[in-house]
């Protein structure tokens, strides 16, 4: 299991105004794995799930001190091009969120405005982000119906599908899951499989049995107190984290003593 | 009212107020009368405001209220009985003379023509003015003035001026329609003081230095002009009441007419009747 | 790539072009009212009539009028405005009649006020002659609230939370009791904020009040007597131009008095939104 | 008990119906005066006569109407863009603390009466036309201005309610796609509100064509299609305000038919706005 690193995360503080919220984050994460985040609620995995694409430049206030690194270049300097890194860096969030627009329009957002006008090309794009979304069959009759129309999971999907249209690298799956039935859940579970083969994937989740099952890697966060910051408790392989952790407080948390 | 009585609540509130109305439309008409409301012309507005302000503080029993609107409201007014006097700084229409006005003149008043004190124009002929007023002279180069095309500042037609000017000045002509049109004496004063190409024409007693006076058929208007009737754009202004003024209307009238009022108000604006 | 950013530094450089036009802009509006006004602005010039033939001096009998006129309205129209809105959110489930009842609502506010004016000179003064006076001002004027106060009710009432309806009705109190006790005194400070935005609107009303209230220099005192509001005032005094240095004054008040009442509304209730 | 129960509840089923009274009452009242025309003058020749001269007794208001509707749409053509490119100034670009006093004063400023925004046309915008256009300075040009300004806070107001309603999570996505900043608000936020943006501008446009005071102050009321953009020109609304003070006879009753003219558009207005915002 000797595969490089796609991130590399230094000593990383987040600063919410003069909240701290992450304190002394150090970690890396393998290109071509699936890392899972897991943690109570409010212990800073998601915040920290966005500082791998700075999505937490938008709120205002926020300050990130240490480094980040992707391939090996710092992606928090001056001359970073955020709208670049974010594309390379795709984000699928809680609530699946498709644009009033149809569902052809929806994944040919990205292509489009990153420059392809093609309409060829364009329609080959869609048709493969969708295959690769597992959503190609289901929809592939009512490409022009809203993607508002559509179930919850497979609201999901398309969300991928659209991420997936933009060729990113890495993927940052936000509790992709909590807001859809179980069926949805297991197709997009087998859908990540096949997708770490290409892609390098993290996922922050609540379901440790889903941790279990997708993940190869896992990290666990945990914050003493709502006031404090949160830290990274301890990373290791996904088999180790759930048969045989090192912390106790990590050992309570995946038995279920508290969170 | 009606709506009143849907009042969730509050009712000590409500009856208050109904008791509070019904006196006050109660005592309006009919009773002794106590207001007298003057209305119209615009042009004889400010000098009859003071003198019902002078007027109402000598006579703390009668109200006069003074509202403007132009000659043809006011003369409505006196006619409906709206109001109890009407202003006027014009004649009666065919339609208005059957309605049984009695007249009152208060002043005498000139029509000044007047540009912006750039324009070399010092002086224009009747046929001239009415060219220009009625659109057909839209240069000043046709009456020897700079190649500048004319503003035509109006007067709208509620103004007694208007009317008195229309009368005298336009002799069956129309106005033009391309005139910027004001509701009032100030503005147009201001257009024409700011304007270089601006003609427009007001009450002498409007006059401000920062506009220039011109000749109208070889006369300037001045007191003296006007009085020998050498200044042919002079009209009287008139109060107007329904019938023989009576009571507190008549009061004020001949308040009005007084020396007092003629020598310390209306000699400020117009030339007085008496005095 | 390079393009996409370039157009999006272009477009952010249009916006806040646009963002200052706007700030300037409505900056030079109080700004200038305020640079001129201020000069006229003495104790003398709010507790005085206008004096003489230039109608410079006070203009105390402006002031009084227009908040006769308003304060009557609202005397009238608020609890008309406030019932219906109670009736809208309480009593009465979406349907054809509310539809009509808040499409009335719409096309009364979207009236214009001169036909407004048009019509109180048409019912009140001529018809049911009032004349020009108070009355037929705050008449007319309450047509003008009724809509902006019903408004920003109904929202009010909404804003309280059903479970403490269902709490006070399921202790056996009655639908009015629970109104009474319970969903008004919640939303007090808000349909409070409504009154006043209505108070700020008629306040600065011209057109409607012009043929209804009369334009004569009165204190008011009884309903039945003309008054010329501030709104009136300033109009005139700006087209006779007989006392720019009053109209400044005129308009500064004006302003002044009408930004303390939207700003009294904001107080009243923080966040709420200006609605209209 | 439950009588003062039901008593309560038809009171305020009546308050309720007040509005609609209200509108009802309106329309009657102002077309008792108004309907007169029909005989009059006739229909067509009032709607579609070309000359409007009550000192000649000519009554034809087609000269107002295409003024207020030139004057409606050229306020809206310069005042919607800038009031919309405010509200997403404000809503997506302001940093919090110029948000923090830039917002509550537009908000202010939408309350601003119509004839202070008319004095301030009349001694700003009327000489500033002049100066650099010529002419009298009254006119379409100025009545443009004015109103384009005085729309400007009602609809920069509605569209940033519009625009902050567009869910935070459509523009994450966008951003977490790698769209800039412009990218997402056109593409994304912009086609997301479109109905509450046309909403706001179809309310700046029933406020600007009901608009009286302002026009009135510098239009320049001459009752003509105007020739040019400093051409003075007429609206219905201050065409009514002008001359309802002494007209008599016809002529009051042609200013009372302008207003069945100004209601019926004021009224379709209203049900554009019901149409536009309940479509799909």
């Amino acid at each position: 299991m000797a595969s490089e690193n796609k991130f590399e995360i230094k000593d990383l503080d987040f600063y919410y105004s003069d909240f701290e919220a992450l304190e002394a984050i150090t970690v890396n994460i393998r290109k071509n794995t699936i890392t899972a985040f897991i943690g109570p609620s409010g212990c800073g995995k998601s915040t920290f799930l966005r500082t791998l694409n700075r999505m937490n430049d938008l709120i205002e206030g926020a300050k990130v001190e240490g480094s980040v690194t992707l391939d090996g270049t710092d992606i928090y300097t001056a001359d970073t091009d955020v709208v670049d890194l974010r594309r390379r860096v795709g984000m699928i969030f809680q609530q699946p969120n498709p644009f009033p627009l149809s569902i052809y329009e929806n994944v040919a957002y990205g292509p489009r405005i990153h420059g392809i006008k093609n309409k060829a090309k364009l329609d080959e794009i869609v048709e493969r982000s969708l295959t690769n979304a597992a959503l190609w069959k289901e929809v592939k009759d009512k490409l022009n119906q809203p993607g508002t129309d559509l179930s919850g999971g497979q609201q999901q999907r398309l969300c991928i599908s659209r991420v997936l249209a933009v060729n990113p690298e890495v993927l940052l799956m936000d509790e992709p899951c909590s807001a859809i039935d179980p069926t949805s859940t297991q197709k997009i579970e087998d859908l990540m499989d096949q997708l770490k083969e290409n892609f390098t994937i993290v996922i922050v989740t609540h379901n440790m049995q889903q941790a279990a099952r997708v993940s190869e890697y896992t990290a666990f966060f945990l914050a003493e107190d709502t006031n404090k910051p949160a830290h990274l408790i301890e990373y290791d392989l996904t088999d180790v984290i759930f048969t045989n952790p090192s912390d106790k407080r990590t050992e309570n948390y995946i038995t279920g003593r508290f969170g | 009212m009606r709506k009143c009585s849907r009042r969730p609540s509050g009712r000590p509130k409500l009856l208050a107020l109904l008791l509070l109305v019904s006196i006050g439309t109660g005592c309006a008409r009919g009773g002794a009368q106590k207001t007298v409301s003057v209305s119209g012309s615009t042009t004889i507005f400010a000098v009859a405001q003071a003198a019902a302000e002078e007027f109402n503080k000598r006579n703390p029993d009668v109200k006069v209220t003074v509202q403007g609107g132009g000659s043809s409201a006011g003369i409505e007014a006196a006619i409906t009985g709206a109001g109890d006097i009407g202003m006027s700084s014009r004649d009666l229409k065919d339609e208005e003379l059957k309605a049984g006005l009695a007249e009152h003149i208060i002043a005498i008043d000139a029509i000044a023509i007047i540009v912006n004190p750039d324009n070399p124009i010092e002086k224009l002929n009747a046929r001239q003015v009415r060219d220009i007023f009625d659109g057909k002279i839209a240069n000043w180069r046709q009456v020897g003035g700079k190649d500048v095309p004319i503003v035509l500042v109006n007067r709208d037609e509620a103004s007694g001026t208007r009317e008195a000017f229309l009368k005298k000045v336009m002799e069956g002509k129309k106005f033009s329609k391309d005139a910027v049109i004001q509701p009032g004496s100030g503005q147009v004063r201001s257009i024409v003081a700011s304007t270089p190409a601006a003609i427009g024409y007001m009450s002498l007693g409007y006059v401000t230095p920062e506009v220039k006076v011109i000749e109208y058929d070889g006369t300037r208007p001045s007191k003296e002009s006007i009085f020998k009737g050498k200044y042919k754009l002079s009209r009287k202004l008139k109060l107007f009441t329904k019938g023989r003024a009576k009571g507190a209307t008549k009061k004020f009238i001949d308040f009005f007419l007084g020396d007092w009022v003629q020598k310390n108000i209306v000699s400020v604006e117009f030339i007085p009747v008496r005095g | 790539m390079l393009d996409k950013n370039l157009k999006n530094k272009i477009a952010m450089i249009f916006l806040w072009g646009n963002g200052l036009v706007t700030i300037v802009i409505l900056a030079l509006i109080i700004g200038y009212v305020l640079v001129k006004g201020l000069p006229a602005m003495s104790l003398e010039f709010i507790f005085t009539s206008p004096k003489g033939v230039t109608q410079s001096g006070g203009i105390f009998p402006t002031i009084i009028a227009s908040i006769y006129v308003t304060g009557l309205s609202i005397l009238i129209g608020a609890p008309v405005a406030v019932g219906a809105a109670i009736y809208l959110s309480e009593y009465t489930k979406e349907g054809r009649i509310t539809q009509i009842i808040r499409f009335g609502a719409d096309a009364l506010a979207g009236v214009p006020s001169i036909v407004l004016g048009l019509f109180g000179l048409s019912l009140f003064v001529y018809i049911l002659g009032l004349g020009w006076s108070m009355l037929s001002g705050a008449l007319t004027l309450i047509l003008m609230i009724l809509p902006i106060i019903m408004r920003t009710t109904e929202d009010a009432l909404q804003a309280v939370p059903n479970a403490w309806r269902q709490g006070s009705v399921g202790l056996g109190a009655t639908k009015w009791q629970t109104i009474r006790k319970v969903v008004l005194p919640a939303a007090t400070p808000r349909i409070m904020t409504g009154i006043v935005l209505g108070v700020g609107r008629v306040f600065g009303e011209t057109a409607a009040v012009m043929f209804t209230a009369g334009l004569a220099i009165n204190i008011p005192f009884l309903p039945n007597e003309p008054g010329r509001t501030m709104t009136s005032h300033l109009y005139l005094l700006a087209t006779e131009g007989t006392s720019m240095r009053t109209a400044y004054g005129t308009a500064l008040l004006l302003m002044g008095i009408i930004l303390i009442f939207n700003l009294g509304a904001r107080r009243l209730f923080g966040g709420s939104k200006v609605r209209r | 008990m439950r009588l003062k129960e039901q008593i309560l509840e038809k009171v305020f089923l009546l308050s309720a119906f007040a509005a609609v009274v209200g509108v009802i009452l309106v329309f009657i009242f102002v077309s008792i005066k108004g309907i007169p025309i029909i005989k009059s003058i006739g229909i067509t020749k009032f709607i579609f006569g070309l000359d409007w001269a009550p000192t000649d007794k000519h009554y034809g208001i087609l000269p107002l109407i295409i003024g207020s509707f030139i004057v409606t749409f050229g306020a809206l053509l310069i005042g919607a863009p800038m009031a919309i490119g405010t509200a997403i100034f404000l809503s997506e670009i302001a940093p919090s603390q110029i948000k923090a006093i830039v917002r509550p004063a537009v908000e202010l400023l939408a309350g601003i009466p119509s004839v202070i925004y008319g004095f301030f046309g009349l001694i700003i915008i009327v000489p500033l036309v002049r100066m650099v256009f010529g002419g009298s300075g009254f006119g379409l040009l100025t009545g443009w201005l004015v109103l384009a300004i005085m729309i400007l806070p009602t609809i920069a107001t509605i569209s940033e309610d519009a625009i902050g309603a567009v869910p935070r999570s459509y523009r994450e996505a966008s951003y977490g796609m790698g769209a800039t900043k412009w990218q997402t608000i056109w593409r994304v936020v912009l086609p997301a509100c479109k109905k509450g943006l046309m909403g706001a501008t179809i309310l700046g446009m029933g406020r600007a064509i009901g608009e009286t005071m302002a026009l009135l102050m510098v239009l320049g009321n001459a009752p003509v299609v105007p020739k040019s953009l400093t051409a003075p020109a007429s609206a219905l609304t201050s065409i009514i305000a002008l001359d309802m003070s002494y007209a008599s006879g016809d002529h009051q009753v042609a200013l009372f038919a302008m207003g069945i003219v100004l209601f019926l558009i004021s009224f379709s207005f209203v049900g554009l706005i019901r149409l536009v915002s309940s479509r799909g």
